[in-house]
């Protein structure tokens, strides 16, 4: 679904050039669930802006369903860190913004959009602002955003790292349900080794200066998985030390 | 993050009558203070008329002065919807290109600079008698402040946001008036209430010069003959005018922007 | 309410006028030629607005924003030698000068004399302050001994009557403006005319292609005005309760005074011509009044082009 | 939070050369259109000067307009550093009391809807003709926004610094020396910003009013001879005065707050 | 070295009053390290706030080393979720705050300060102003403030959670090593079970509405504690487990 090859990008500014990136290649099947995990600056937002095509790369090439990515596509969907909702919208005119951008006909759309709402447990708010809701809320109608046209890709930078950890551990294993339902391929960031392991087919482990790809770690857990107390404590536990290993090495 | 309200954040203190009693009693106490002064220093009405004579010098003409309240009004009204008219779209512009803005910025700020009231006479002598002149003026003085909030208000929007926009395949003006103009509304409106009072004085000082009715021109007359109390007066009207016309802003705005407020 | 920006209202030639101050009672004739229907039957549509001093009167005929206007003769005289704006004079409102000093009873000045070592507020540029130094001469003073200090002219009675100057530019005219201000206290005035005596007060001015171009239009708005000054010096009150009709903030008791004063100006005792009329050899006396005061600029200057003598009524 | 630069913040782009540049090129074009517009339709030059005309008045009496140019920086200065002197300590005792608060701010709105123009005239009649009520003038026009920006820069504080400094057992003066009004000091000079334009307007116009020397002065004697050019002369050099003042402050502020440029 | 005894909360607020906190009895004895967990709003900070004097109780009394706490102690730092620096103060003097407020000998601290930067690695900072460093580091600034008065009870609220999971993981190993090193009393906030595990000597687990504690868990696992493989991730599973049930679990 997603190919990436010799993949480079290199910064200029001021102080002299910086490389993000050098050397990514990565290939990520479709309705797979692939994590990016790395310390604070070791490219992995970089690596999420071109495969949505808000950047091109300086150098290789990037690749979504076999088509070059030169511009962000319809069919692949972005999300954030922080919800970015628009303030003065409602929460349901909200989750219809990228129709309304792409000019869709928005009666079809509506009742996909309550469905969703529903999905994530937010029925009987499409009314309300964004303000009116906690940070948990507003990440799930974000989440419901971009589900919205039915994406065949999700890229998901570090979207629940605001939030604090019980109402993510609870919208980690709702992306897990929503993700068996629908089926999306899913490159998503995050800097907790837990929520890699729990969400993760295989988890990407970058480095930094330059931004490269150390191993990738596949995570043979069978689903659902849930965090606290559960069987396969002693293979989580293993693979969290082994990713603990490879994140707090020098390169 | 959470939608409970945050534990410290200082509370708006009760009542709505506070509210009201406080600045009506702060008002009180300063006209008291006046009358007080007038009568204990025995000062002269022509220069300082006490808040008596400038209620008896409304009471003798107040249909005159209503109407002369209603043309300044007008002027200030039209010459503010004017600038944000022009000053709207131009900020966008400003905004587009940075080119434009290094360009634009240092020729506003001096435009700004110049005394209005030095401009006043050209703008009648260039454009007559009429309401034009007036207008115009009003427009000079509220434009910068509008250009310059629509302007940051606009740049201000979060990458994040913009970022999302982009990330949707939006067009350049979908980024702008579905999102950039939106989220700048709120410092729009900080930029509109420096220009209303502006306006006000904008017009005021317009009627100084060629005017033939409006309270400036009232200001004007009234000093010419000694009638201080009638300068006061007049003044005391644009006062309210003022007044009003702010706090009708920040009812619009809360009218308007109900998202405002609470969300940040 | 009332706009004293009037017109007749009829379908005439459209015509716009510029008082020369404001809508003190000094200015009801043009209100009264209006009232009166002269503009109406010279079929003349006219538009008055309240001037704002002899140069800005000068620069909006010069500009165009309006086709007549009145304003001191001295002054006029005095920037055209300067500016060359192109503006003319076709008619004298007053055939004395109105500009005087005028002060407070009690404050010792009741003679020219008694000005040396006070100081007076004026507007700058004004005739007042500018004819000062041959006033002075002609009084047997120094000039230079008597300190002017500038002020916009609506602030003028205040700083009077407050005290901050102990006398003030102004027109004979201001002097019941003054004592109303004063509360009482009697105003003292001493008059430029009284040892200037060929000094002009205002004077009708147009632009000078309008006196080219449509001579005929300048005789009938001249009559007409004329007309109307005639009837004010005539039955001054009556001309107080036109002016009131159109001007509504008007105090009829001060403007009449005002126009009762004015009487002996437009049509002095001694003075036998014609009401408007403008006489060649008291325009010389006056050029060369100002030459000797070094008032006037330029030696280019040809007074004949500010002064269309043709036009104004014969003596 | 990394300290790494956000990666899609606009960066300021390129060579000091375009900071200089484009705005010279800014002011070289209109003047051009300014004097290309005086010379295609023939304006006389009492209706609009070129600017050759200008600058030959600037060139007769060079020294003289220098001089009135430092009586009115002198003025806007002093008038400015009083309103600081008091608006600051008053914006204190507003963040201290919330009654004072709701009765100053009408009042504050009020007196600074009136326009200063109409105020001159009382001033020099109250004070006389020295430089006092030019000071007093540019301290009414000022002290408004200080007083505004000040004590809504004082109330942003972080509620998080507040109680830290609490917890730490800090005294009240304490709280509002070592905190707030520092953290206050990139919004008192936002105030001081917009007070600075404010302050030249303000001198200029009390200028027009019973004064012997300044640029305002200038305008009104040389308005009063129709001398158009050297009106315009004047007021360029306001012009010049307001931005040189203006980028003053910019100026001090990058020096003072260096902080503030980054972390916010 | 704190106790508090049947301590209650109410704040009135104009859509009534929230019971913030009932019938809180709690003892830390002098040099233990407690954790309080729980959901977003159950009143751990308001609770902190009472110890530290911040804030008096409706009911009940709140006393540290032996007196009754009515106004902020001198003995008693508080570390808050951000790092709550003065951005134009250089790292020493922001470190050097409370003894420059408290009016202390300036001289003798100096010395102390340096120490304690250099315990958390931040020699050769001492000049920087915060805006130059990275989250992590302003957090470590604001650790040695309020270690630079000696405290003897040491209140954080939620200090590492605006920081990464593995600059997280970093400061809290630092935390246990500097609190072995300096003997204090901990109260330490956090939304976090892996945290709280590995901080804690006992857990204390509270539920919202009104905020009351519902179990005291101990934590008897030998230190210094490590994130990763080690030895006891049996036992670190089992009370991780135990935590998240009675989180989830309604009260
Ligand atoms: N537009 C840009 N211009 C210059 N440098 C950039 C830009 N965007 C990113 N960088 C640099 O590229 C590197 C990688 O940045 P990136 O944001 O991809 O890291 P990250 O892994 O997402 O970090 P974090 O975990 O903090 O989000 C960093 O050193 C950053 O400073
Ligand atoms: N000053 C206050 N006025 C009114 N209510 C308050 C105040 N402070 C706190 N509360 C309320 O008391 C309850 C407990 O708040 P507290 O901040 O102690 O919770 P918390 O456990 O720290 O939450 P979080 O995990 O979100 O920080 C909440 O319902 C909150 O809304
Ligand atoms: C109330 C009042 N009315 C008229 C004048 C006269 N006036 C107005 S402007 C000016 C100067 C000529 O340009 C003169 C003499 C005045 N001073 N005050
Ligand atoms: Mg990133
Ligand atoms: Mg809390």
């Amino acid at each position: 679904m997603i190919q990436l090859d010799k993949v480079g990008q290199v910064f200029e500014s001021r102080d002299g050039s910086v490389h993000a990136l050098e050397g990514i290649d990565l290939e990520v099947q479709e309705n797979e669930f692939v994590t990016l995990i790395g310390r604070s600056g070791c490219g992995k937002s970089t690596l999420l802006r071109l495969i949505a095509g808000l950047l091109e790369p300086t150098n290789g090439w990037v690749q979504v369903a076999g088509e070059l990515v030169t511009a962000p596509r319809p069919d692949v969907s972005v999300m954030f860190q922080r919800p970015a909702l628009l303030p003065w919208r409602s929460v349901l005119s909200n989750v219809m913004l990228p129709v309304e951008i792409a000019g869709g006909d928005r009666g079809q759309y509506r009742d996909r959009a309550h469905e969703l709402l529903h999905l994530v447990g937010l029925n009987g708010f499409e009314n309300k602002r964004p303000h009116e809701l906690s940070g948990g809320m507003q990440q799930r109608v974000s989440l419901c955003r971009s589900l919205i046209t039915r994406p065949k890709v999700m890229l998901m930078d570090e979207p629940f790292s605001a939030l604090d950890a019980l109402t993510r551990a609870e919208l980690s294993e709702e992306l897990q349900r929503i993700k068996m339902e629908l089926s999306t391929t899913i490159v998503f960031v995050t800097h907790s080794i837990e929520e890699a392991i729990l969400l993760a087919d295989r988890v990407v482990v970058m480095t930094p200066r330059p931004g490269q790809i150390r191993e990738i770690v596949d995570v043979r857990i069978p689903r659902p998985r849930t965090l606290g107390i559960h069987a396969d404590a002693a293979a989580v536990a293993k693979v969290s030390g082994q990713l603990h290993t490879l994140l707090m090495a020098p390169a | 993050m959470s939608a409970a309200p945050e534990p410290t954040r200082p509370r708006r203190s009760g009542s709505t009558l506070a509210n009201w009693l406080l600045p009506l009693l702060g008002f009180i106490v300063v006209l008291g203070l006046w009358w007080a002064a007038t009568i204990v220093f025995a000062i002269d009405d022509f220069l300082l008329p006490s808040p008596g004579d400038v209620y008896v010098a409304f009471r003798e003409q107040p249909g005159y002065l209503l109407d002369q309240s209603l043309v300044t009004l007008i002027e200030t009204v039209e010459g503010f919807l004017l600038a944000i008219v022009a000053g709207v779209p131009l900020a966008l512009l400003i905004v587009r290109s940075v080119v434009l803005e290094r360009v634009l910025y240092p020729l506003m700020l001096a435009v700004n600079a110049i005394p209005k009231i030095a401009v006043a006479p050209l703008l009648v002598i260039w454009m007559g008698f009429g309401q034009a002149p007036k207008v115009v003026l009003v427009f000079l003085v509220c434009f910068f402040p509008v250009v310059i909030s629509t302007a940051s208000g606009m740049k201000s929007t979060p990458v994040e946001l913009v970022e999302l926009l982009r990330s949707l395949n939006a067009t350049r003006s979908q980024e702008y008036f579905k999102l950039r103009f939106q989220y700048a509304l709120p410092q729009i409106f900080v930029g509109l209430k420096t220009a209303i009072s502006l306006a006000v004085i904008g017009s005021v000082i317009a009627e100084f010069v060629g005017a033939t009715a409006g309270l400036g021109y009232v200001i004007v007359t009234s000093g010419a003959s000694a009638d201080t109390a009638l300068a006061f007066a007049a003044m005391a009207l644009l006062g309210v005018i003022s007044i009003v016309l702010f706090y009708g802003l920040v009812l619009l705005e809360k009218k308007l922007l109900p998202w405002a407020e609470e969300s940040r | 309410g009332g706009n004293p920006d009037s017109t007749s209202g009829n379908k005439g030639e459209k015509v716009s006028y510029l008082t020369s101050f404001g809508t003190f009672g000094r200015e009801a004739y043009a209100y009264v030629a209006l009232e009166k229907g002269y503009f109406r039957a010279a079929g003349l549509d006219v538009t008055i607005t309240p001037g704002s001093g002899t140069v800005d009167v000068m620069k909006l005929v010069a500009g165009g924003q309006a086709d007549y206007g009145v304003g001191d003769f001295t002054a006029f005289l005095i920037t055209s030698s300067k500016q060359h704006l192109p503006v003319t004079t076709v008619g004298m409102i007053h055939q004395r000068s109105l500009a005087a000093i005028v002060a407070l009873e009690g404050s010792g000045i009741n003679k020219a004399g008694d000005l040396v070592g006070k100081k007076i507020g004026d507007q700058p540029g004004s005739t007042n302050q500018v004819m000062f130094p041959v006033y002075a001469k002609a009084s047997g003073i120094d000039p230079k001994s008597v300190q002017f200090v500038p002020a916009a002219p609506p602030a003028l009675p205040a700083l009077l009557v407050s005290g901050q100057v102990n006398g003030i530019g102004q027109f004979v005219v201001g002097k019941p403006t003054i004592e109303k201000a004063a509360k009482g206290k009697k105003a003292v005035v001493l008059p430029y005319g009284d040892v200037l005596p060929d000094l002009y007060g205002n004077a009708l001015l147009t632009r000078q292609d309008v006196v080219k171009e449509n001579p005929e239009q300048v005789k009938k708005f001249t009559t007409a005005l004329l007309k109307g000054l005639a009837d004010t010096i005539a039955d001054p009150s009556a001309a107080a309760d036109i002016l009131k009709k159109y001007v509504p903030e008007t105090d009829v008791a001060v403007a009449t005074a005002e126009l009762q004063i004015m009487r002996d100006y437009v049509k002095p005792p001694s003075y036998t011509g014609p009401i408007g009329a403008i006489q060649r050899e008291k325009v010389s006396t006056v050029e060369a009044t100002l030459d000797t005061a070094d008032a006037l600029e330029s030696d280019l200057f040809n007074i004949g082009d500010y002064v269309s003598f043709d036009l104004a009524p014969k003596a």
